[in-house]
Parts: C-alpha cells; structure tokens; sequence
C-alpha cells in the first residue's frame, strides 16, 4: 500500500466543549485533506501553544466538507492548556498518521470494543464503515463521566462502568462475556488490561483481533524513534507501524 | 537589492544557515513532503554505528519544563543497511546532508567513514562525541580534550570530506574541548548536543525515562547553547554550527551574533515539521528589515561589541 | 493521622523542608511582613565575602525561556557589616538561617566562619563554591575535586557548626565533586548552583548582561539538578540539600524522592514571594493525599525503584 | 520615615482594554491595602501567568473602594501575555514598592513631566496632590497613539509629539521652553533622554527636580540585588532606593 501525503496546517478550532454528560471534551477544525483521507485507528498530531511537543489524538470522526473531530480527556499540562482555548484559537495538526484498521473485503460483522478515551476510534469506525460492516459496539469506563451521553452514540451500543453508574456494572470484557456472542473480527482500543483481557477472552476465536496501542510519543510521524515497542517480530515504532497491531503480535506488551 | 538567505560554508553554499539536527529529522526521508529541501540548509542524519542498534528500552522521550528529555539510546539499522537504503536516496535531496557517526572507539569511528566513503551527496561527517545516552558510547570521548584531539585527528587523515566534532556542553570548559578539536584539525564543530537531564514519575516513584537519565533539549537550553558558542568563539577560529534550543529566527539571529556560521534546529521540528523554513523565513525577515544583505553579515557581531 | 511537614536534618527540626535559597532571599528582612518564618524550613542569607563588593555593573538579572538569567556578582556589604547589622537580626526569625560564605581563597573563607563563630541563630554555613560570576571567584574552586576536598576540610576544622558545600553543576561528573566534599568531611551538601547561560539583544548586538555569562535558574533547570541529586544520591550517602528549578509542590516531591533531603527554593521567590509557603503547603497537600504521614518517608524512594 | 507594610495579592483583572484614542492599555484591580496606602511615583509588581519574573508597573490611579489602575505598554513577552488577558483572569500583585516623589510641606506649584509610560506616575502626582498643590502638567510621546486621548487628561495639560501628530511638534523640553516657566519642583518620568533634556533646562533653578527611573527589575523589592545603578552618592538599587532620585544624584546615568 503506498502510503499517502500527510498535511500539516495552521487551524482554527471550531468546536472544544465538554460533551454532554461527561468529563470528556470534542474538539473539532476544519482540515479537508486530513477530514478526506484518513481512516479509523489513525491519529493526528495537535500542537498546542507552549507545548514543546505535538500531542496524539486518535481521529473520532470527520465531516463531510473537511471538519475533523477528536475526543479528548484533560490528563496533563497539553491538555489543560488545550481545553482553555477558545474558538477561533489557534492550533496546528499534522495527519492523518499511523496506519489504521486494516479490513478484509470479505468482512461483514466485526466487534469494535473502546475503553477510556479509546472510544474515539473505534466510533470512527463504525460511522466510517457503516454501509460496509455491521459492527457491535462495546463501550467501557471506569464511570459515567467518561463516556459521551448515551443519546450521541450509536444505536446498540452496549455500556459497561466500573462503578455501575451507567449500564453493565464491571468492565467491558465481563460485560461480553455474559453473551453468547459469535467469534468474528475485534477492532479495540482502550487501556492495557482491558486489551488483555479481551485477549484472554478471544483467544480460542480464528478471526481478525486488532488493537490500537498508545505510547508517549515526540514527533508522531517517524522522525525521533521515540516510540519503540517490542513485538513478538522485533522492535516497532508506534506511530509509523502502528498504532494498530495484530493482537498476537503485542501480546506481550499489555 | 533585495536580502538572500544563502550562506557560504566550508566553500559549499547553503541557500539557508538552518539544517535539521541529527535525530529530529530521521534521514530525509519523512518530511520531504512537508518541508521544501532546497529552501533550508540540510540535514543531518541520524546517527550511524557500524552494527545495528536497538536503542533504549522502555520510555525514550518526554514533555518537561518547556523542553524535551530524551534518551533514544542511537536506534539505527546500522553502517550496511545505511549504505544500502539509504545513502541512495540522498541524491533526491536538494540540500546539504552531513552524515552523523557514532562509536565506541575510535576504530568504530574510522570504519564507518571509511566505508561510507567519499560519496558525492555527503556534505561531510558530523562526530558525535557526545551522546548522553549510551553508557559506553561517545561521552567518555567528548569529556576529555585529550580524546578528542586524538579521535579527530585520527578521524581527519581518513576522509577528504569535511568533519565537524559534535560538542558535549556537559562540561567544565567547553573552549578547551574546542580546542582540541581545532588542534585535531576539524573543519568545524556543532555546538551542541543535548544537557543531561531527567524527571521523575510521581505517581510511580520512579525515573519517567527507561534509561533514568537523557538529553535535555528545546527551548529551556537556549541560553545555554548560546553560551557556549560564544566562549567558543570568543577564544578560537574554527567554524561553529550552533545548535541547541533554537525555536524563532530571533534565536537564530542570536546564535549568528555569537559567532555560529550555520544553525542547527532538533526539537522544534518535532512539534513543527515546518520548523526549520519558518526560522530560516523568520531570520530572513529580520534581517532585511535591520538592513543587511546577508547572513555573513551577522556572524559574530555581538563580539564585536562586548 | 494528619501530616506533619516537619522534618528533622542534621538533627535538628525543620518545620518544612523548604528553605529560600542564597540570593534570592535577602537577609530575611524583606520577607517577613509577607510570609510566615515559622512555616518554612528557614533560608540561606546572600552571599557574605570579606570586604564589601558592589557586584557587576551593567544590567545583572533578565527573564528568557522561562527562566532567569542572573550576574549580581556577589554583591554584599561585606562581612564586618553582616555582623554589625543583619546577624543581630536572625534572632528574631523563627526559622533555620544558613549563612552562604564566598571568598576568592581558602583563607577568606576560613576568616568569614572563624569572624562569625558559633553564633547561635545560625543553622550552618553553605560554602559556595560555585558562583559562576565573579571572575576571579568561587568557580574555581567548584570545578575541581581535589580543591573541593582541600577547601572543606580546612574549614571544617574551624567551625562546630555543620557546614554544606554548595556544587557546581556545569561539570562532567558532578558525583567526583560530591565524593570530594564528602572526603572533606561536609555535613551536607546543596545540589546546586546555576547553570552558566548568557542572552543577546540582538538590537543592542550585544550581551544583555553587563557580565555576558550569567547563572541560569528556574523552572528551565529543573530537569538539570534533579538530575545531578539523582546521580549523588545514587553513589554516595550524605545528606542532599536539592536546589534548581523547583516551582510547585510536585517539583519539591521529585527531589526527595531523587535522594534529597531538603529543598531551596529561589527565583520563584522573585515572582512569588509567598512561594516557600505556597510550595512547601502543595508539597504537603500531595503527600497528606498519597498516604504519606512525613515527608522523610518520601526521600530517596525514586531511587529504591530503579 | 518608617517603611509601609507591603501587600501580596491574587486579584482578578477588573478592566484590561486600550486607552481610548492609543495603544496604550489601562490595566485595573480590586487591591484596597495597596489602592489606599499608595503615593505617587510608588509602583507595583505583577506576576503574569508565564512569566519566571513579575514585571513593574507604576501606580497610575487609584480609585476609592479600593482599584488599582496601571497603564502599559505592549513591549515584549510579559506585556504581550497580559494584554491577551481577560476581565476576571487571575494575576499577583505586590506592592506599593519604591519610594515615590518626595514633596515639601511648602510646595504649593510644580511641573509634571512625564514621556512615554512615564505619564502613569506625573497622572497619579496630579490627581493625588489635586488639592494641595497646583501642578503644570506637559506629557510627551513619539506619536498621538502613545498618549490617551486628551478627553481623559487633566485640563490645562500641555502636549508634544514627536511627529507632530498631537499637539505641540518636537519634545516636550522644546515645548516647555518656548514659554517662560517660572522655576517651581519639577518631578518627572519618562526616556533617559528627556530627562537630560529636563536637567538641561532646568540646570539654573534651585528647585527640587526629581526623576523616577525605570532599570531592568527582578523581585522589585530589594531581594536580588538585580536592579543597581550607579548615582552620586554610590551605588543604589532603583527599587527599594528608588524609582524616584534627585535629579542631581543620577545626572550621569541619563
Ligand atoms: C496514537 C494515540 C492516540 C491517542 N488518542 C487519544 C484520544 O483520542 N483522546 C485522548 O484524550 N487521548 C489520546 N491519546 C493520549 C494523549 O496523547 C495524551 O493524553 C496526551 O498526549 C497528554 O498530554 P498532556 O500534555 O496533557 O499530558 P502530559 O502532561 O504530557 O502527561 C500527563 C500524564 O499522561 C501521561 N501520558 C502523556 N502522553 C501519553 C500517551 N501518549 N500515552 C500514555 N500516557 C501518556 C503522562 O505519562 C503523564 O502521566 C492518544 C495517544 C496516542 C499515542
Ligand atoms: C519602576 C518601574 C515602573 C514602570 N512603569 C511602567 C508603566 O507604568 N507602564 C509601562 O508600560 N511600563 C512600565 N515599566 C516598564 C515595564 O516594567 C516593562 O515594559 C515590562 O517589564 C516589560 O515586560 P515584557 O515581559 O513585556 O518585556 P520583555 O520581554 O522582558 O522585554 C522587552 C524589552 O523591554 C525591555 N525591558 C523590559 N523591562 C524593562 C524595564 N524595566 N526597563 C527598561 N526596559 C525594559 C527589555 O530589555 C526588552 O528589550 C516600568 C518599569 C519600572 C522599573
Ligand atoms: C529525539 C532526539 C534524538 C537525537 N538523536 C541524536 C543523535 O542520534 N545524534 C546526535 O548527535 N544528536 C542527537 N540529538 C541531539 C540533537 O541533534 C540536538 O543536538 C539537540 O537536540 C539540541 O538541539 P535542539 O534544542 O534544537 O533540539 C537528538 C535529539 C533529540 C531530541
Ligand atoms: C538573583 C540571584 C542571586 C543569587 N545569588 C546567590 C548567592 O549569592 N550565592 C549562592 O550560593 N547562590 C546564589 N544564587 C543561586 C540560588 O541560590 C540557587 O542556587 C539557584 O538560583 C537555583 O535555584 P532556583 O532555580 O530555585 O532559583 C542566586 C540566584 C539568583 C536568581
Ligand atoms: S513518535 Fe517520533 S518516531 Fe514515533
Ligand atoms: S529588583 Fe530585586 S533588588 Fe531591586
């Protein structure tokens, strides 16, 4: 697959509010090469005032006529100074990076599992391929906070907290297993033991299992080689071989 | 007349001061389409050790103070896959390209630049002597004026292409390292690298980077950067590449007025890969507006006023 | 059981481990109507030399890169002066004073400890090997293990008070420096001085500071000195006093738990002159929520996770 | 004369717009202890969000209740910030510092001057002594936008320009000299240059001249030593000896 041109531009923030019923806040410009090109599991890299690097965010969805959306949780000094902006400020992005989900043409069902702050491409996912796959969304968090409103998210959507203050009480992975659910494809993105877990829990399955990994990252495109994990077929970088690995390959990493 | 940004150095012109810092800008190849080659100086590639390299494990880099920590630890696939995959894209780029080597002993040294060899696309060889992040690598060389003297003029009488010692400001004396590599007969050297830093992880009670300690870098250590070059070239003639903290043209133009004659931008490019046109565009602003014509200019004029 | 800030050094109690660093602080009369003395660990006056010194002349402080840049060149009224005047003061404040001592020979420093004495309200005497402006000053000594050795072990003959070595950071191996003032026998010693910087004004086309070179310190060197206390509290076992760059009550936990026992705080001072108190109360927040019931469980913790 | 305690505040910023008819920016907080214990030519210290150094501003006004008002100038990193700051934003303020314009039981007529930002502190002399002592009141800059609007000064104020674009053309020295002004205490800031100016012109009178000068400060309150200049009776330090000198003292560093 050749791999396509990525943009880097000055934009302008459209949207940044606190989505409703939540912690969690959406960011949205307007970038029409990166809202044309990219694919569920890639990532942008945001440039924020005063930072010294640029902070990854996964793509959550991207709008017709070139607006890109992310989904991000105040964690540290990029994301405070982030979610202070206003609109009209502005930021730089650099995307669409990383490789994405990859998809067999023969695919028709597929699990999509987020948990935290990995809802965000797996949502991408399910808007992106919706006419192509029919997909089962399973949403984690420790506690209603994290999670969007119900009324945003798509219909069938399952929910688990830890806490139980909003759908399934216990995590995700508990929350699937008191289904009878039929293997097929697992497109993941979440925290390491919820990525583990699902491991564990599909490890009899013959399909498709893949997850999309977060290490702290410099440059997000190749550049300083600061983002090594170990596979089980040597050593990777993040964001130029992932962030979307087979999960046999990252097993042990999680 | 109007202003032009080229500059002239070791004979070769650059048609800008600013090159890409070694290690920030992988070896050409990604940001080729974000960056036009032809309107900075060039590059440096990341450094090159005769067998392949890992790197450090765990936690390589990390956002603090204003700067960046980072401890890579040298990742490379090595001279023969360099030579291979590598060295023939460079033909491609419109621009200087210095070939950064890395060692353990100075046969290390000598090897890959003798199997590199006088290739036409090479700018010259930049010796790191002073990576903070390998624990038997190049800084027991660039801590001693006495091993750097030795490693360069050993180095020199192997290659007709031009070396620059890339300097370790971990030092008491940084002028006397300097001289030393003037008295080992470098064309230049690129002052410098990274300071030695860490940080620690509250929640986990423990250094935040895998290697505990890495290179400091970005803004926070301009103003030590720029010291450096100045005692350098307050004392002793050889060409400096600045480098270090570099992230407007106003630092730039700093770096210049303190004696540097080419610059070098590492971590800005990380956050911008637009970085190093947008300096060069910046200096270039600023210098036309206070009326000089170029860059040459500007070398070293504060030390004309001190 | 609620937290306790105290903390007990060379056996004696400090109400907080934050104490306001030499310089930075006056003698204590500037900041008594603004902050509470019995709150924080106490402070470390500015420097006293023999004869009175005017200092640099030319402009001797400038903000760059988030961080201070400073040349004032030890200007004090001297040390018949100090006693005269500012040592019948310290009784007054119910704080632990260290008092920094500067001299450009072993003998002035030996004269100030002895001329001094064992003066009650004094906690200890920093010795400050490692003023980076003063041209022919402290920074020689500093740079040198043998000299440090030498120099710490006249004095400490002389004085029944405990005596720390403040170090030099701009060094290549700051834990021989630290080996050296242990041989010598200090009780403790502060981790450390600035780190050697300088600024241009590229209108002027000059150095900003009329010195040129001055000490660099703030947030911008945090990375720096906890860096060197990591490497002394690796190697070897004596009390650290960590100074550079701390800012928040973060930055204060990530120095003990790299190994120091105390903490100075100085150019956050300048901005914020309640921040000793601000600090050491974060600091204590944090601790308190972390299950922690003193900060001594808190020292050197990073250390046993590596 | 016994020292005055000094305050140390968080304040909300009530006001930070331009000064109409200028580029000039009226900064202004609720600081009583400050706003009630200050004197002319005493300035204050602000610590801007970002900045390892507070910055000092001269006291400008003082209004009942208890608000502080500054005017300033945008001219670098600091300035920059804080112009960027909105109503209710959080910034320090320490003060009142420095000595401020001496005057004598019996002055009952003088002259303000004031040039640049050195307006700020002639302003708060002229509306401080209102009452007691009958002030002449010349105010200079290079341009018109340098200057508030005349609508918010002083009646009877006498303006120069450099460029001509407001009032008299020239400096306001050349102004000042083209009337016969009766010696009288001059007290004054503004450029080191028009201060010479000043001392030039008035060298004949036997009248107190006093300057307020600005030197590159750190803590603005005698702790770092950072802020020295040389006068003629040795070395002081602007910010505790200071801002305000007999002419005479610092002729030689103008
Ligand atoms: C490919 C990728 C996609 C991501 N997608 C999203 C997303 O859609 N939404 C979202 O909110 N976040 C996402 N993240 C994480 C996000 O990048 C970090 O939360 C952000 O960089 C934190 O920046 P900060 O300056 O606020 O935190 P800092 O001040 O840098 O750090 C705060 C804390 O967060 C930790 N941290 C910082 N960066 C990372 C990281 N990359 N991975 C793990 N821990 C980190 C630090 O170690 C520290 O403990 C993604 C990360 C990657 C690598
Ligand atoms: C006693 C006193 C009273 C003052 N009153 C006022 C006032 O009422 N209104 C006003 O606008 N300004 C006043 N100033 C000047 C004001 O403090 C500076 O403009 C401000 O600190 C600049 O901060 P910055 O971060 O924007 O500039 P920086 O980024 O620090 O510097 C920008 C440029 O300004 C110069 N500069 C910075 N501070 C000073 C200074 N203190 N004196 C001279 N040059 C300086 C620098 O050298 C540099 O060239 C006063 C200064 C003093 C000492
Ligand atoms: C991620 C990263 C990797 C680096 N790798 C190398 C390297 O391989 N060889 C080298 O000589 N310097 C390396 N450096 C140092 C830079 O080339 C440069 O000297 C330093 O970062 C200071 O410049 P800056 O502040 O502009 O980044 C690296 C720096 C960074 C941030
Ligand atoms: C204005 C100023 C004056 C200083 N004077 C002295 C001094 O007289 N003696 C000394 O040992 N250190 C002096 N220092 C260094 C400080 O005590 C401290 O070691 C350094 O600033 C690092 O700490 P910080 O980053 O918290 O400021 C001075 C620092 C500053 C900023
Ligand atoms: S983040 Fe720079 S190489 Fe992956
Ligand atoms: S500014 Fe610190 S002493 Fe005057």
């Amino acid at each position: 697959m050749e791999r396509l041109k990525k943009k880097f531009a000055k934009v302008e923030i459209i949207t940044n509010c606190e989505i409703p019923g939540s912690e969690l806040k959406l960011l949205s410009f307007f970038e029409p090469t990166i809202a044309l090109t990219s694919k569920p599991g890639q990532f942008v890299e945001i440039g924020i005032p005063g930072c010294a690097l640029p902070k990854p965010f996964s793509i959550m969805n991207t709008q017709k006529f070139g607006i890109v959306e992310i989904l991000y949780q105040v964690v540290g000094v990029g994301t405070t100074i982030l979610s202070k902006m206003k609109e009209g400020e502005e930021i730089t992005v650099l995307g669409p990076l990383g490789n994405g989900f990859s998809i067999d043409e023969e695919t028709e069902n597929c699990y999509l599992i987020g948990g935290g702050t990995g809802i965000a491409p797996v949502l991408f996912f399910a808007n992106y391929y919706e006419d192509k796959i029919k997909s089962k969304l399973f949403l984690g968090a420790r506690t209603k906070n994290l999670l969007p409103d119900t009324s945003l998210l798509p219909e069938g959507v399952e929910i688990s907290t830890d806490d139980g203050t909003l759908g399934f009480s216990g995590n995700v992975v508990e929350l699937m297993a008191g289904k009878l659910l039929a293997p097929a494809p697992v497109y993941s993105c979440g925290p390491k033991p919820m990525l583990k877990s699902i491991l564990d829990f599909t490890n009899t399955w013959k399909t498709k299992i893949e997850f999309s990994l977060e290490t702290y990252m410099g440059c997000g495109i190749g550049g300083c080689l600061g983002c090594q994990i170990e596979t089980k077929s040597g050593q990777k970088h993040v964001c130029t071989d992932g962030p979307v690995f087979p999960a046999s390959e990252v097993s042990d990493v999680l | 007349m109007s202003f032009s940004p080229a500059i002239t150095f070791l004979d070769k012109e650059y048609s800008s001061p600013i090159l890409g810092a070694s290690g920030t800008f992988g070896n050409g190849d990604i940001y080729k389409d974000l960056l036009n080659y032809s309107k900075i100086g060039g590059f440096v590639t990341k450094a090159v050790t005769a067998q392949p390299r890992a790197g450090n494990p765990g936690q390589r880099i990390f956002e603090t103070s204003g700067g960046v920590l980072n401890s890579i630890g040298l990742e490379n696939d090595g001279l023969a896959n360099f030579i291979e995959q590598k060295l023939p894209e460079f033909e491609k780029y419109d621009c200087h390209i210095w070939v950064n080597v890395s060692g353990n002993s100075p046969e290390e040294y000598i090897n890959i630049i003798e199997t590199i060899g006088e290739h036409d696309f090479i700018a010259g060889f930049e010796i790191n002597v002073s990576c903070p992040n390998v624990a038997h690598g190049g800084m027991r060389f660039g801590a001693s004026a006495d091993q750097v003297r030795s490693l360069t003029s050993r180095i020199r009488v192997r290659t007709n292409k031009p070396i620059t010692i890339k300097l370790n400001p971990n030092v008491i004396d940084i002028v006397e390292i300097a001289k030393a590599a003037k008295d080992g007969k470098a064309h230049a050297i690129t002052v410098s690298n990274t300071f030695l830093g860490m940080e620690i992880d509250v929640h986990k009670k423990q250094p935040v980077l895998g290697n505990v300690t890495g290179g400091y870098s970005g803004k926070p250590i301009f103003p030590l950067a720029l010291r450096c070059v100045w005692q350098i070239r307050k004392e002793i003639d050889i060409p400096i590449i600045g480098c270090g903290g570099i992230t407007s043209g106003l630092d730039g133009i700093k770096m210049l007025m303190a004696g540097a004659s080419l610059l070098q931008v590492g971590t800005s490019t990380l956050k911008n890969p637009r970085a190093l046109e947008d300096i060069s565009n910046e200096m270039s602003d600023w210098a036309e507006k206070n009326g000089y014509s170029s860059f040459s200019e500007i070398i070293g004029v504060a030390q004309k006023n001190d």
